[in-house]
């Protein structure tokens, strides 16, 4: 971490760390932590006023590679752990990062209800279709025919997982998708992501070279979405329930009111004990 | 236990069918003894439908401070006999107990009549009828009254302030049927005489629940964030909670269930805010996973639990001691942590505190027993002290230069940078990690934290609360309890001391880490030691195996819940054996 | 549990346990009980092939009320234990039931994968928007501003869950609603559900007369879907996203596969472990 | 340990970079040896980087059945020197061993150097450059096939069988390689000769790790339904079992996450087929509660949980005994089940079917630890024998009348109704229950059902099977320990007992229920108890206090993972103590 005591602006590298990935050549997550930097970089974040929230995955390493505070929790609960240090300290900006795996397998519970809840929090999922980590299982976006992984030789068998979708379902407020083969893409949505006050959710595809070759693909398939974004439910509803999954750019955007803590009275402990007294 | 030390209380239980207002002649009772000047407790059971069925209350008044209920109950009232054979175990009846009963409610069930007790009938509902908007609850209370010689301006000043903001005509009419019920009852005199103060007490009293003194412990101990997730009988922590934190500027945030309320804790307080959840056994096992991780990324969090009847969904509303063994020993890996116990319903208060103290201190998990019994009796007692354990996170300040988050330390607490102070960025890491907080899995590094988590938590110096002792200086036996079982096992020791037994009862606070030297300077020069905890598995006693030396000589009584560890059983234990 | 060993048509009455609900009385879950024994009835469901699995809540204590074969599971993990059931045991009717809490709360990551894996269950949720067995806290469908809960004095402030929208855009294939208040409807309903192939879900509004007296009025309020059910995703996502919650009725039904695990090759034990065999 | 009864085995490390193929050459060697009649075990260890970062693998060879790595490696060749000080504590040399290195790859680290190990410059890449087509390892494959005295016809035979499928080309490739490092130390002889038998072993023999041995154990045993949901190390427990279980007509699910994963298992057994999910410490802790239910509603399921470095996420790929808290104690309430330790590579096989076995035959839950260094290990061993347990399940037939569920017997096992059954018709519940099956809070019932729950898993014979003893009859020492801590043990006891020792060995397969009276005659006549494990908090010490009686001498050897115990520290501490 350099310092940058000063009130120069900081660049896109310092907010990254010195910690080298430990991701294969190649992982669109290289890109997608460039991405976030550079949205950083862009919005010049305070770095000791943001936190990178995670869970478990390849794509959840990124808080180790960014210079701001972080945490990597347990497999699926980064979007839980995120709402409490948002609640805790609404002064910061909360970034949580993760993969298909954790944020729809394992984490689907608080993904419904982050989108549901409306804390001013920014979701990044680098969806690669795959479990990366645990070496090449079907996860929820897999296709459900693909036959890679030994658990599911004949493949899943089961429609994959519609994380836009569901996110407006679920009532998420903004609602984007890039792919990682496009850094300034992603760093303008990731950007605006965080500008948007509430849940947002960025999907962006990020390939896996080494379990999922073929997402290098991608690149010739991705196009930016044909049509305005909606701020309409129904319409962004039936948009979304017959998405090709390639569409890139914002996808939605409400209006929806961010979720308010009370406000405190100003009682002290001595108010409070009041009530117990006979 | 007629001449026990504790015979200067008064034992009464109310039952009736769900429109019979059992609960509210229970409260009015205890609070009309309060306004005596009295202490004692209520306790409450109900059968299993959700609303409406049958219920109990059970209350026990006395001129000090009542912790549990006694063997037996000096008068039961039964405004009907609904399921009453439901309640017949939680209602120990003697030749010396007097049950009072509507004989419009047909027969008396064989397990009242074979218990001994003087039966008298009193045409409750009859009476009721008389008057207009009466209630037989009422006319029960009154009853009562009379029966334990409470004063009757006693009785009418605590009507007129509970039912305040009913109205004249419901206060009239209340005040009628505990009329009524005097007059009824009159012939009989006086059974039971409560021992009334000559004057009332100076001392501030309260009148509070186990989890609400949960509650008020640790906002007293800096809490300020907590996450939940209702589950019985942990929902009245959270429910004090949520208004209460919010008048004070902090906040309760209901989760979508116990993965995300432990998560967001943690978040809560790697943000710098102390943080806990309340919750029970079911709850518990779902926060296992995340437990760890605030162990291990050493994120203070504090998880309140409120034991109920298990395995699995088990006893939702009664209590047990059951959930020992998760507690001390449920997480994966090697993993350190601080584990207390709160000894009685005001205690709640007390440890819980503590325990954000400590957690905060060691930047570690602390976990509170409580249990059902302790968190939803209501009792009067003497306000608990202000004790000196709050929060106090040592944090890193700024300006910091190559901070090392989890850097070595002799004792093994390091300095804490909150989000928002420059230089402290670093990552909170559930992998095993170096000091700067990278992932490693080298050999020196899970050794030098695995270490420094274990170090930090047998270092700190627990002081005196580690456990409460009574009783006497050289016993030839010790009692060594936990939790609610101490209240018990105190009135039996105090009872066979009056015998001539020299007995110590040594209750432990602080389950993990355990505190091996003091316990065996405790129970040094015992010959006997009897363990006493309300578990099917003498999860206690496999505990004290494990972890101190015992004397050759020890004996166990265990027995699940539902029911409560009487003070008799452990008398005649203690009998027996001497 | 009567005998009728006999070729005689079992009665609903025969579907129903002698044992006692524990409901208030005036609970809207015994109409819903009536209705599924109701639909039992109507499809002569031997009771010996068919299971009812559930979780825990006041709702989920219908097993227990049935002479069929149960499981009274834990809290939120009704899904997955019945998707076991079905797996293992293809051949049985398989309903779940349950709350809004329980499916929607602590369990709706399985909600999410039942609906997207399409395994044959029928899923019936009596929602009363209310966590009734815990004595009134609000659910994921309780409105924002309910203010009877001391854990949410202020209301929740949070977007009520819609478990319509979320479980099409899941990928559920047969989607209906109805009103406890009209058991005859229910009875139909669930009745076209259990025949339905793969995954069907039935949200029941059912009142909670104890913590939300107000939903007595739903009798008032609720109303037969104005169109026809749909078969096209991207409409059905368009009218759920805003559906007004008290359209009752078939909303949509799809044509998704019904998951099928694969066919057995008919090795034996020692054609597996002749490949360890050096 | 030169003059060991294992001294006749010869150890090798191979390290390198992603590209260097270590792990294939690995591979080769150990097929090579197994061709040549030997037995032998590959460990692998890598770094943190997902693929393509440094790796090593770890290959002993012998005559006999080999169970774990021994105290230092005979010949270390490293392909560079990337990251090799990440390894380091892994490959203990000593002054007898020989590091082959290529010399392009730089200065020898000091680590390396510091070893005293005799350091021989190959220069691998060079040679390699020589042959098309040519690989690395190959070349360093045939340097350590001459070193080794390994046959030229064995490694012939082997490269054709294994590369097969890759075409002539390949072969050509590989053969001219390994020639190429044959020669290139061939002037130094051989270093350590392999122990050839003269004739290859009678019996056949299988190629197996830990994790596909679990899956076989559990397709022996009955089961025909998985539920999966990935984690490291188990996930090769449920990868060979989707498409093995698929062959019988049996099925694996993957499901969204553990709390699924189990859920789904106890509901394939509820439908009558016995069930198993596998999973590691982080999924375990998921897991819990419901593991709970399944216990509770006496719906039995198995439970593999293959250990690695906690608390928390801890180290992932690495292994670790210090799961056995959470899986002795981990349950909330009073919750009896079956705990089993697989203490050898192969032994996962009979542990699990037998574990199957129990779970099936007392319906309750049967949890078995293996761990990484188990599961991820391959092995050549004589093929494990068949044993007759299978699940058997006391099943209600029909016709049934009053059918009860629940029903208190005197074995504690009641006949289970299978969906299906016309009259069994019941509801499986984890609320506690009458012997019907309803819910009940009435303290007879939970008595009744908690006896009943306990009662069946103390009453079951088990036989020999709960220890694995080997050693002196009339012991000084007894060396207690579990897992995969049994092979190092094993292998210091038979080194002890050559040095003159009288040392016997308890290796535990069954941790729960405790075998207290078969424990205490095994351990009978000893003074002193040593009790190893790798665990940093003595979780198995502390256990073995809780439930046996033990000697008034105890040491324990206990470390955190993720080194292995390695015999000589086991020896080292025996003779200190004799
Ligand atoms: C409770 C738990 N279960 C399982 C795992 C194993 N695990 C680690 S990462 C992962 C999946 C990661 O997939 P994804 O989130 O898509 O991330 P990717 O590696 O593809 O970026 C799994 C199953 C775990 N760490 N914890
Ligand atoms: C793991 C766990 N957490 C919490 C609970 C407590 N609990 C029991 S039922 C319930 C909510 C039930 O609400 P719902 O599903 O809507 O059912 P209802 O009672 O309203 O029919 C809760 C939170 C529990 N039993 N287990
Ligand atoms: S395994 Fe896939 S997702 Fe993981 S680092 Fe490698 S390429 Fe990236
Ligand atoms: S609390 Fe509500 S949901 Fe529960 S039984 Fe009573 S009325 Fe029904
Ligand atoms: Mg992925
Ligand atoms: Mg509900």
């Amino acid at each position: 971490m350099d310092g940058a005591q000063t009130d120069e602006k900081l660049t896109a590298k310092q907010y990254k760390s010195d910690y080298r990935p430990v991701w294969c050549p190649g992982c669109g997550d290289f890109s997608v932590l460039s991405a976030i930097t550079k949205a950083m970089a862009e919005l010049q974040l305070k770095r000791e006023d943001t936190a990178v929230i995670s869970g478990i995955g390849c794509s959840s390493r990124i808080p180790a590679y960014t210079s701001v505070y972080g945490f990597h929790g347990v497999h699926g609960r980064a979007l839980a752990l995120a709402t409490g240090v948002k609640l805790a300290r609404p002064e910061l900006t909360v970034i949580v990062t993760g993969g298909d795996g954790d944020g729809f397998s394992i984490g689907g519970n608080h993904f419904l209800h982050a989108c549901r809840r409306n804390v001013d929090l920014t979701y990044v999922v680098m969806d690669n279709q795959v479990y990366g980590m645990t070496k090449g299982q079907a996860s929820p976006t897999t296709a459900s025919e693909w036959e890679g992984s030994k658990l599911t030789p004949h493949g899943t068998g089961v429609n994959p997982f519609q994380p836009l979708a569901v996110a407006l379902a679920a009532g998420a407020n903004f609602i984007g998708r890039q792919f990682s083969g496009d850094p300034n893409a992603c760093a303008k949505l990731i950007a605006e992501a965080i500008q948007h006050p509430g849940f947002s959710f960025v999907q962006i595809l990020s390939p896996c070279v080494t379990f999922r070759p073929e997402q290098r693909e991608w690149k010739q398939t991705v196009h930016t979405a044909p049509v305005e974004p909606t701020s309409d439910p129904g319409r962004a509803g039936k948009r979304l329930m017959s998405d090709d999954g390639l569409n890139m750019g914002v996808l939605y955007v409400g209006g929806r009111p961010v979720f308010q803590p009370p406000e405190g009275t100003g009682a002290t402990l001595a108010d409070i004990e009041q009530k117990f007294t006979l | 236990m007629s001449n026990s030390p504790q015979s200067d209380t008064v034992s009464i239980a109310l039952t009736g069918a769900g429109g019979a207002g059992v609960v509210t002649a229970g409260q009015m009772l205890l609070e009309a003894a309060a306004t005596a000047g009295l202490y004692g407790l209520m306790a409450r059971s109900s059968g299993p439908q959700i609303r409406g069925g049958e219920s109990a209350a059970f209350v026990r008044m006395g001129p000090r401070t009542v912790t549990n209920l006694a063997d037996a109950f000096d008068i039961h009232i039964a405004f009907d006999w609904l399921n009453v054979e439901r309640f017949a175990a939680e209602i120990p009846l003697d030749p010396h107990s007097v049950v009072i009963c509507d004989p419009s409610a047909g027969a008396v069930p064989e397990v009242i009549e074979n218990s001994g007790a003087r039966i008298v009938p009193v045409p409750l509902k009859d009476l009721t009828k008389e008057i207009p908007g009466g209630r037989v609850n009422m006319v029960g209370l009154g009853a009562l009254a009379n029966l334990i010689g409470l004063p009757e301006g006693t009785m009418a000043s605590t009507l007129k302030k509970i039912l305040r903001r009913k109205g004249e005509e419901a206060l009239k009419a209340s005040n009628a049927g505990v009329q009524a019920g005097r007059q009824a009852v009159a012939e009989m005199g006086v059974v039971r005489a409560l021992t009334l103060p000559d004057k009332p007490p100076q001392t501030e009293r309260w009148s509070i629940t186990g989890n609400e003194a949960a509650g008020m412990g640790a906002v007293r101990g800096g809490v300020r964030f907590v996450a939940a997730y209702p589950i019985t009988p942990a929902t009245e922590v959270l429910e004090w909670l949520a208004p209460n934190l919010e008048k004070i500027g902090g906040l309760l945030v209901q989760a979508e269930d116990e993965l995300a309320s432990i998560n967001m804790a943690i978040g809560g307080s790697f943000g710098g805010v102390p943080s806990l959840t309340a919750t029970s056994g079911p709850g518990l096992a779902l926060m296992m996973e995340s437990i760890g991780l605030a162990l291990t990324s050493e994120t203070p969090v504090v998880v309140v639990d409120v034991m109920r009847g298990g395995p699995s969904t088990g006893i939702p509303t009664k209590s047990e001691q059951s959930d020992l063994n998760i507690a001390l020993y449920g997480l994966h890996g090697d993993a350190p942590h601080i584990v207390t116990a709160a000894n009685s319903v005001a205690d709640c208060l007390f440890t819980t505190q503590w325990t954000v103290h400590l957690a905060e201190a060691m930047q570690t998990v602390g976990l509170v027993l409580s249990d059902q019994s302790l968190g939803q009796t209501r009792t009067i007692v003497d306000r608990p002290a202000d004790e000196p354990f709050q929060a106090q996170r040592l944090v890193a300040e700024a300006p910091l230069e190559n901070y090392r988050r989890y850097a070595v330390t002799d004792s093994g607490v390091s300095p804490m940078a909150i989000p928002g102070t420059p230089g402290g960025e670093y990552v909170a890491d559930g992998l095993e990690h170096s000091p700067i907080g990278r992932p490693s899995s080298q050999t020196e590094d899970h050794m030098a934290q695995l270490d420094k988590r274990l170090r930090k938590i047998l270092l700190h110096e627990y002081g005196d609360h580690w456990a409460e002792i009574t009783g006497a200086d050289a016993p030839e036996t010790v009692i060594v309890t936990f939790g609610s079982s101490t209240g018990p096992v105190r009135e039996a020791a105090e009872e066979a001391t009056a015998w001539g037994l020299k007995v110590k009862v040594v209750s432990l606070r602080l389950l993990m880490p355990a505190q091996t030297t003091k316990f065996e300077e405790a129970i040094a020069g015992a010959d006997r030691l009897l363990v006493v905890e309300q578990t099917h598995s003498r999860q206690f006693y496999r505990y004290l195996r494990a972890y101190y030396d015992l004397p050759r000589d020890v004996r166990v009584l265990n027995r699940p819940g539902p029911l409560p560890i009487r003070p008799g059983e452990v008398l005649s234990m203690l009998k027996e054996w001497s």
